[in-house]
């Protein structure tokens, strides 16, 4: 019963895919700074798999392990499969989140989603 | 390194407070309103606490309330003004922008009731003015209350100067020194209190007993009915062992005061200035007129609770705003009512270091918190936008 | 020798318990709403004992919110039941003639505020009838509270009956349990509860602490407003020790609950024969439904206060109507509720034994409770009429 | 902060002229048991000096004291100054009593009262 799970925990201290893709395919930007959370999704894609993410986010440790765990989850998977993540997921792949911090999962959702999109447009698709 | 720096939560009981206690809980634990030896002996424990307790603050033994913590106090003070204001006719409460929840919620509900409440603006440096105090009080003011020293920035308010305008205009003052007592001196009557609420884990006495000052004048209604404890005005069974432990520790803060105070301040004064080299971080509250303990920053492109998650992984202790809000998303209503927009008020810091706090724990906590900031900010796409002149800096 | 009899009033700390206690103090002191490790630890510790409170009654832990002791958890339920009842238009409720007063000063608030109370009669016996309270109950009643055993003559209450009753009247049911919890067996699901109270000094925890069950169909309003401590249903810092302190007592008291109540009864039977043999007094309430610790007698021309202070000076610590009600001059409300005349009333002992009681202690209360009121009626003058036949018996 | 006084409880413990007097001269009963507290004083009066005096009584410890200590206070002495006992003589003789127990020291005095009162209506003064 401690505040995160064991999983949380550790994507939180030693999160996966922190920075910045300068060429980057797609970005996306979801949340403001006035709610406390802000996370940007950086999407390399190459033939429709996602050969290389990265995020900064700002925001909760539970903000920081859901961008760390949905990068791992899309990380070389086809756009396809990466479309279809949902927050749930992230959850469930972080062992779960308390529920008033379930939002962060539905922001890392929505993250890369919105990446995803500016894939689409810029590929014109 | 191990650091507990949140001492305005709460605290770790003293040896003091907890050797006293513990022969109550097994050997002296009758019932206070028992008329045998043991139940009287009881009897005699918690009024000898309340006589120790009345004469530290200045007031008389049967003006010491004993309740279950800081917000029954508050909760029990304010209930009683309100009721017999009403009475009166009198239906306006003045009190500050950034008061505990205690002290908001419960006047909330009052206004629900029918009162008007007007709350006083606290201004950049988290301190009311008396002269909007005082004009602000109206003929149907029954209450003014405003807190002693603030539970997050740890501001000192102008509590005899609050007291004595009041006084002279007739208005009941209820004070929420639950930071205060212990750590700053305090004296109801000379700094003209009508009423005052404290908490004994905020001065290394147990959690969950505090007590209320009400002067003799002031007539409270019960917020809890039943027995005739504490003379009619709180029913239960009394708290035995906390409310000795609470005289316990109390009288051992205050003998200790001065000396703590000075370590304290010292400690500090230092972290205000090692933190102070952060770049674009800003002191919250008055930068001398706070509690011995308290440091408070906001740090711009972090968010709070990630700062606390690391730092507990350095060994240290330390909140992001009142302990008691945390679970919530808003930031702090204490930083947004000293002006602090809400993008800033999300990266604050709350160090409350105790007086056992040593210089080289001073200069690790200092490493550490720039560490973490540092850290944090390198992956903050809030931070990105303000090095790279996308967004203005605020701090 | 020295023996205490007068568990009904307060018990003394298990060693269980205040083991459990002891290293909340000084080891795991944090906050239990601070995120760092000290504080969550302190959270998982109270959730793990609301989990184990929860389990033993029956409950969901979200169930469960700790209070200060038994007369907030009575103040808390009622006040809660009323406003629920108001929003409806139902302003009746029902209780019984001899609940503590935490809840008849309630109700004497609610009286004040516009509320319907009804009080049903509790019989010689001191049994209320299952029949008369569903005759009492009208579309306009939005509680009946009952307690579960009397805190005086320790009967017990057809709370299952009283329960389903009010299930099928779709009326909420609170009950009193402060003097059953830990003694007898209570599930609130089979029982038919909607709210209870309860104490954890009375079971050999702390004083000071206590919770009321609350069915999750229930909406509570707080008693104390301020932070989202209980799920926002009772603001203050958790009482964290005590807290676990009560979880190992009431475990402890329950899985001996059957050896103990064994125990208790046969040296209550015993204490009833022996004292029944002391002329012209009379058991009160009824000879079986009864707490398995409890014995209260009336004997004429005595009075109970030189009565107490005489057993003290043996080393027998007992008591007289309900401690709370000591200092006052009426003889118990409990009393007069069972139809005893002022008179005989002033003349009663309550013996509420533990369960190390010995059955060298057993006789010896008898052979003491026996001198000394014989020795009493030896210069009563009450008891010089009576025997002269100048006044009639009324035992 | 006991309860009583040591001299309440010592009054108390060992009640001083406990009894009965057959051939009284003078004897006052006040109180009722309703409330809980009766006192009966029996006088000896030879030359208008109170030469014996008993009580009985039925009450809390405080008024057994009390009725313990008024005979003592007026055993031996003049029936003028008898006539003159007030409770506050009483509570004071007994190191005070608790407030709500007072009525104990003002019943003692309306006991002594009364059966000087008899006394005088026997002896026709
Ligand atoms: C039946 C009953 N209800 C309520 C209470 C009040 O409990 P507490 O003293 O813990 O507030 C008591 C005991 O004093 C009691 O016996
Ligand atoms: C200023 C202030 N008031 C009231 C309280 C409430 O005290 P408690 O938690 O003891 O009820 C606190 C602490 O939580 C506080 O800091």
């Amino acid at each position: 019963m401690a505040l995160y799970s064991e999983k949380v925990m550790e994507h939180f201290r030693n999160p996966r895919n922190v920075g910045v893709i300068e060429d980057a395919d797609g970005v996306g930007e979801v949340g403001n700074a006035k709610c406390g959370d802000i996370m940007k999704m950086y999407l390399k894609i190459d033939n429709d798999i996602i050969t290389d993410v990265k995020f900064e986010t700002f925001g909760c440790g539970s903000a920081i392990a859901s961008s760390s765990m949905a990068t791992e989850l899309i990380k070389g998977k086809p756009v396809s499969e990466a479309m279809e993540l949902t927050n749930k997921a992230v959850a469930e792949a972080l062992d779960g989140l308390p529920d008033y911090k379930m939002h962060c999962s539905v922001l890392a959702e929505e993250a890369i989603q919105s990446a995803l999109d500016d894939y689409h447009k810029r590929s014109g698709k | 390194m191990k650091i507990y720096a949140d001492n305005a939560a709460t605290t770790r009981v003293s040896k003091t407070a907890l050797d006293a206690m513990i022969p109550v809980f097994t050997e002296m634990y009758g019932n206070p309103s028992s008329l045998y030896s043991l139940g009287q002996e009881a009897k005699e424990a918690i009024e000898n606490a309340r006589e120790e307790i009345a004469g530290i603050i200045g007031a008389e033994p049967r003006e010491i309330i004993f309740t279950s913590g800081g917000s029954e106090a508050d909760n029990h003070a304010i209930r009683s003004a309100a009721e017999l204001g009403k009475k009166n006719g009198k239906c306006h409460i003045i009190s500050s922008a950034f008061e505990h929840h205690a002290v908001l919620h419960t006047l909330k509900r009052l206004e629900k009731e029918g009162f008007e409440v007007t709350l006083l603006d606290v201004h950049e440096n988290g301190i009311v003015d008396p002269k909007e105090l005082e004009n602000a009080i109206r003929p149907d003011t029954c209450l003014v209350t405003v807190m002693c020293a603030n539970n997050e920035i740890g501001t000192l308010q102008p509590i005899r100067e609050i007291g004595e305008i009041c006084r002279n205009k007739g208005v009941l003052f209820h004070t929420d020194a639950v930071q205060a007592v212990g750590h700053i001196p305090i004296n109801v009557k000379t700094d003209n209190i009508d009423m005052m609420s404290a908490s004994a884990h905020k001065f290394h006495g147990p959690k969950g007993i505090g007590f209320l000052y009400a002067s003799k004048k002031v007539r409270l209604s019960n917020l809890i009915e039943g027995g005739a404890q504490e003379s009619g005005r709180r029913a239960g069974t009394e708290n035995v062992p906390e409310i000795i432990g609470m005289a316990a520790a109390l009288k051992e803060a205050v003998s200790n005061m001065e000396e703590n105070s000075k370590v304290m301040k010292e400690a500090r004064d230092r972290l205000i200035e090692g933190l102070s080299e952060i770049p674009h971080s800003a002191l919250n509250g008055d930068r001398n007129k706070r509690l011995p303990g308290n440091v408070n920053f906001c740090f711009e492109g972090i968010e709070g609770e990630s700062l606390l998650l690391l730092l507990d992984d350095k060994g240290i202790s330390a909140s992001s705003g009142s302990a008691c809000t945390s679970g919530s998303l808003d930031p702090s209503h204490v930083l947004l009512a000293i002006g602090r927009i809400h993008d800033v008020a999300h990266g604050s810091l709350r160090l409350s270091i105790g007086e056992d706090i040593t210089k080289e724990e001073t200069e690790y906590i200092i490493k550490s918190v720039k560490e973490v900031v540092e850290y944090l900010r390198s992956f903050s796409p809030v931070w990105r936008d303000l090095t790279t002149g996308k967004k203005q800096f605020i701090l």
